[in-house]
């Protein structure tokens, strides 16, 4: 077998589009993710047993199973239920829902290192739960939870090759569709490697950048 | 070369997908269908015991590439671009294609009424390409869906998302026989194409492709073939029996 | 709606596949935690090569697709000669992925434990490789268990990438199953149970040890 | 020093009682701080000192008696036979009378000490940032701190850190500051700056509840003294009663301790 | 209680110097400790005290001078012109002779109090697990714990963890023990029971150089007080010389400082 680089020069367009096609997934889904996982972590936290269970029911299910018959169940099943989804909207929301199990997790356990003492100190001078939870706690939370952010972020960025069973023209559907027509298996795979090799550096980049603007008044300079 | 390999560890290496009906699937838990007979008497033949490795079917062809197996036992439609890669056996069934839809479906009842329609096939298939032909020489043509897996095409049947799926005759005839929501668009379109069992293209395995070969030839005579055919196809399938031309 | 009269015949195939997953997943936990140990003090190193390394290593192989590091030593590697057996490679590929992401959980660990316990060791004549073993690596793992366990579980469903190398487990058997019988739903809701049964055992294994070792060390 | 003169408290604990599960921790404790009166709180490891100052804030909730802040009940509606807690908004109204300053600082780690004074200001007094930051500046002024306005924390020493908490506190502008050991924490060398800061808040009439080790303190600067020992008030009266006084035993071994620890100069 | 006889010293500090990047910690401190001797380091904080114990342990590397541990040299080979770290192996040889108590305890929390004494031990001194347990309970015992063997730190006050510290140090039998503030992180209750751990393995005759705020302790525990002040040595003397004596103006200013703070029965 010889290396024909020819075969993915032939097709870069479509190779370009489906990278594309990944991060934007990628990245939607996990803005997604966050809120919704953010939203999770709190009634996880809730000292509501109605609330709590049923959400930890939900975590556990999520995280639990693959997320290839989540999405299968989602978007095959969907419609007997009158849910009919477009592939890309099927996809976003499959991982957004996949991941946001995980993301209320790492919320949850940053929540809880946060030190007591600094919630009394603001409860006592009137803060509303709002103002701790936005002023106080998600800020500091950050910069302990960016590491663990990140590693889902990647888990993620990989997850997008599962979606091609509901035919998002992703990258990984991209390739594997030029390398059955073409049969270039090995051209074709170190495009993928590289592709998602340079998706998930970039997000640890982007990573350990946020965790330095963040953890600036970490650094003790006493 | 491969054959006297075969022999000598007396173990004949399969690679398929068991994902289609009615080549290769379970039944009742049990590995079963067409090829799954035809082996067992290529087994008889070389005195050999047959063992089968189940790929999804991106992974098949590359396996076959890397010696992974001896050969491809999953049918696969005998193409001109795929004659340069792979060496195939005689054909070992009709591989032209033809829609299934929902049962009682009166908006397709013909191959030409899928124009300006979504319509699903396997991804990478030679189906989808003579699909894609089809479809552009229609006024409208019709919107094409492509999927990694024939089974997911065919719950979106039932979804609705696509009113048809194209794939081979037999496979989909199969499909519509066991499950009463399906049914055929009769006839076929496109060209005629046949589905063969594949080995690599090297000197090495050209023993045994001819090994397989004879054997196809001697059990078409002696009505072995037809044994199978009747069982799995409900009738008798008309065959070339010498290696044929590919028209894609 | 749903039918499952066929899955009592199933049933035995699945747990076939079941089988499968767990000897995978076990064998990638304790690859990937071994591996992990070693990625992990090549991390901390003062030598920067053996830093770079490990970094590199990290970057691959947590950075690559594991379908795709599957593919390539499977199929990529016979080119040049290299030519694994399936169950080989299966483990190897999912073990060393793991390793990957056990590195930076066990650094975090590391990383956290209060360098005055190190120090003190020292002092009462420790070797440095006593002190990794006795002092640290006991903490590290109580630190880390609950990143292990979450690793775990995304391990025991990475297992179903493997069927990319012939080996049949829990999802390629519902897979079979569902297209063979053309019942998708009943076969992958039946194999989404199995799954969070398993999962939910580990996550419950993980709070057991957890409130186990807990109970002495934080009072 | 004595400032006590009979207006109507600021604080007013009557019977107060509280249990953690089986274990009752404080009993029925009565105390009350006048206007301007600074009260240190002094006693043994786990005598209760934390606990009452925590229920007096309503951190913790007092399981029985009353306490009454500016004439104000805290923490409960006794209106009806049942008790029943006040709701978040009236609980805040009662609190914002007080201030609080604790052992660890609790300084929020994430905003500059300007920050950390003035965000209560934005978010619950409704101040502009502007506003905010002129009487931020202010107040960590008169703690000494005006040049490190743009410090975080972790950038301060113990000393400075437990200044800026208590400028937040006064920023609220409480009528009654309470301290919890507000100086344990802090090395030895750097006690000194915080402990002058509430000697100063202590002379411009600064009604204060202190938990302190620091007998040096109690004795220069409270007007009342307060020994608990097991969730009890053993002996409350002026440090010089308190100090130099017929003294029940308890109170005579728990001093003697403190001295024989300190003693250099016999 | 003067013991110095002019035998060779077990600690001999020559002329050592410090610095951490650009800022010199210590400035050539000449210090030397005789068999059984007790010196307490004393000193405002930031003067280099713990710096000073940190690299008589050799914890941090000190930059100019020599230190000898019973005559031997530390750290550093000296046959050649350049200086040269010794191998792990020497210093570990050299550093047998030491014991090294913290501030923070830093017990390993994953072992009881007993695994925390013996696992040197074992893994050093190569005694069987029955060895290393028979002399672990009995320096426990010494320690006034007996009972706790099986506690895990957790379990134990800080008094007590504090008092496990000191057991592991001492199992290995070292000539001399260093304390960096062993009683800061103390609960004040907790601080005399480890305060009298440490007289009494003085009065035993071992010797120890202790970091220390507790004046009282230096008073009537040591034969020699240090006092340090930015990382130089500004007075050294008996307690009676240091505490009564004539006094340099610094020296002056920090006993008055603590006693100012500590003062309640004048
Ligand atoms: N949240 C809690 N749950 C159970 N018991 C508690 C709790 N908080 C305090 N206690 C117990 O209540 C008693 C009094 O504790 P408190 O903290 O008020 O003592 P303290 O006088 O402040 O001691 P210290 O001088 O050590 O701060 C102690 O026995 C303590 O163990
Ligand atoms: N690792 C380090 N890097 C840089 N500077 C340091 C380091 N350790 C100590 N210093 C500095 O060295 C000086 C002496 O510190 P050291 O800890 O020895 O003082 P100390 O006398 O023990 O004080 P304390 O009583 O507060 O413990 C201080 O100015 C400190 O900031
Ligand atoms: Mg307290
Ligand atoms: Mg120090």
């Amino acid at each position: 077998m010889t290396f024909d680089i020819q075969v993915i020069i032939d097709h870069l367009p479509e190779i370009a589009s489906g990278f594309g096609l990944t991060i934007l997934c990628t990245v939607v889904a996990a803005l997604i993710a966050m809120v919704l996982g953010l939203f999770v972590a709190l009634g996880l936290m809730s000292k509501a047993a109605v609330f709590r269970y049923p959400v930890r029911l939900y975590v556990e299910i999520i995280r639990g199973t693959p997320f290839l018959i989540q999405l299968f169940l989602l978007y095959y099943g969907g419609p007997s239920f009158g849910l009919y989804l477009e592939p890309i909207e099927a996809g976003i929301i499959g991982l957004a829902i996949y991941c946001s199990a995980y993301f209320a997790e790492l919320f949850r356990s940053g929540f809880n290192s946060i030190s007591l003492g600094q919630l009394e100190a603001a409860q006592i001078m009137g803060f509303s739960k709002i103002s701790v939870l936005w002023r106080i706690q998600i800020p500091q939370m950050m910069v302990l939870i960016t590491p663990g952010l990140v590693n889902i972020c990647i888990i993620l960025g990989k997850e997008t090759t599962i979606l091609s069973i509901v035919t998002v023209p992703e990258l990984a559907f991209v390739l594997t569709g030029i390398g059955s027509e073409t049969y270039a298996y090995a051209e074709t795979l170190t495009v993928l490697a590289i592709s998602y090799l340079i998706l998930s550096e970039l997000t640890a980049r982007f990573g350990s950048w946020t965790e330095k603007r963040l953890s600036k008044y970490m650094e003790r300079s006493i | 070369d491969v054959l006297s390999d075969v022999k000598s560890k007396g173990e004949l290496i399969i690679g398929t997908e068991l994902h289609f009906a009615p080549f290769d699937f379970l039944d009742n838990g049990k590995h079963a269908g067409l090829n799954k007979d035809f082996f067992t008497e290529v087994g008889k033949e070389l005195g050999v015991k047959i063992s089968y490795v189940d790929l999804p079917w991106p992974s098949v062809l590359p396996g076959l590439e890397a010696s992974k197996f001896d050969m491809v036992g999953g049918p696969v439609t005998i193409t001109k671009e795929r004659m340069k890669r792979y060496n195939f056996s005689l054909p070992i069934a009709d591989a032209s294609v033809a829609l299934l839809k929902r049962k009682g479906n009166s908006a397709v009842t013909k191959p030409e009424d899928i124009a300006g329609k979504p319509v699903g096939a396997g991804k990478g298939s030679s189906q989808a390409a003579q699909l894609e032909d089809f479809s552009t020489s229609l006024e409208t043509p019709a919107e094409i869906k492509l999927y990694v897996d024939n089974n997911s095409a065919y719950s979106e049947i039932m979804t609705g998302r696509v009113v048809a799926v194209a794939n081979s005759l037999p496979n989909i005839a199969y499909v519509a026989s066991q499950h009463k929501n399906f049914e055929v668009v009769l006839p076929p379109f496109g060209k005629k194409t046949y589905y063969g069992y594949v080995t690599r293209k090297n000197t090495d395995s050209e023993s045994l492709l001819k090994a397989i070969n004879d054997i196809i030839v001697k059990m078409k005579a002696d009505g072995r073939m037809e044994d199978i055919q009747v069982k799995w196809f409900g009738n008798p399938m008309d065959l070339p029996t010498d290696m044929i031309v590919p028209q894609i | 709606m749903l039918d499952f009269s066929t899955l009592p015949v199933a049933l035995p195939l699945l747990w076939d596949g079941v089988q499968m997953t767990l000897f995978l997943s076990l064998m990638a936990v304790v690859l990937g935690l071994m591996v992990g140990v070693l990625m992990c003090l090549a991390r901390l190193s003062s030598h920067y090569a053996v830093r770079f390394f490990a970094q590199l290593y990290i970057s691959l192989f947590r950075g690559v697709p594991l379908l795709v590091q599957l593919m390539v030593t499977y199929y990529c590697l016979p080119l040049i000669g290299i030519n694994i057996p399936a169950l080989v490679a299966a483990t190897a590929c999912i073990g060393l992925c793991a390793s990957a992401y056990m590195t930076e959980i066990l650094r975090g660990g590391f990383l956290s434990l209060p360098t005055g316990q190190k120090e003190s060791a020292t002092m009462v004549g420790l070797n440095q490789f006593q002190v990794l073993l006795f002092i640290e690596l006991p903490q590290v793992i109580r630190l880390t268990i609950p990143g292990i366990i979450n690793e775990a579980i995304l391990l025991v469903k990475a297992s179903s990438l493997i069927s990319a190398v012939g080996i049949t487990e829990l999802t390629r058997i519902s897979q079979n199953l569902a297209s063979s019988n053309f019942q998708p739903f009943e076969f992958y809701l039946t194999a989404a149970g199995i799954y969070f049964i398993i999962n939910s055992m580990i996550s419950a294994f993980g709070f057991w040890l957890e409130a186990r070792i807990n109970r002495r060390v934080i009072a | 020093m004595n400032k006590q003169t009979k207006e109507s408290p600021i604080v007013d604990v009557q019977n107060m009682s509280k249990s953690f599960g089986s274990t009752q921790v404080l009993k029925s404790v009565n105390l009350s701080v006048q206007p301007s009166e600074v009260m240190c709180l002094i006693g043994p490891s786990g005598s209760g000192k934390s606990t009452l100052l925590r229920c007096i804030a309503f951190l913790e909730q007092y399981s029985g008696g009353n306490v009454f802040i500016e004439g104000e009940m805290l923490g409960y509606n006794d209106n009806t036979d049942v008790r029943k807690l006040t709701s978040t908004n009236e609980l805040n109204h009662v609190r914002r009378n007080m201030g609080m300053v604790f052992q660890q600082f609790n300084l929020w780690p994430h905003m500059t000490a300007l920050g950390n004074v003035t965000e209560a200001l934005v978010r619950v007094k409704k101040f502009s940032r502007r506003e905010a930051n002129e009487k931020g500046h202010a107040i960590l002024a008169k703690v000494g701190l005006a040049e490190r306005a743009m410090h975080y924390p972790a950038q301060l020493s113990g000393g400075q850190q437990q200044r800026v908490a208590i400028a937040r506190s006064l920023a609220m502008e409480p009528s009654v500051m309470l301290f919890d050991e507000p100086t344990s924490a802090l090395d030895p060398e750097l006690v000194g700056e915080v402990l002058q800061v509430m000697k100063d808040l202590a002379s411009e009439g600064m009604t204060m509840i202190v938990v302190t080790h620091e007998m040096g303190f109690a004795a220069q600067v409270a007007d009342t003294v307060v020994f608990l020992d097991q969730g009890e008030i053993l002996v409350k009266g002026s440090p010089q009663e308190i100090f130099q006084g017929e003294k029940p035993p308890r109170l005579e071994q728990f001093l003697k301790n403190y001295m024989d620890r300190n003693a250099f100069w016999e």
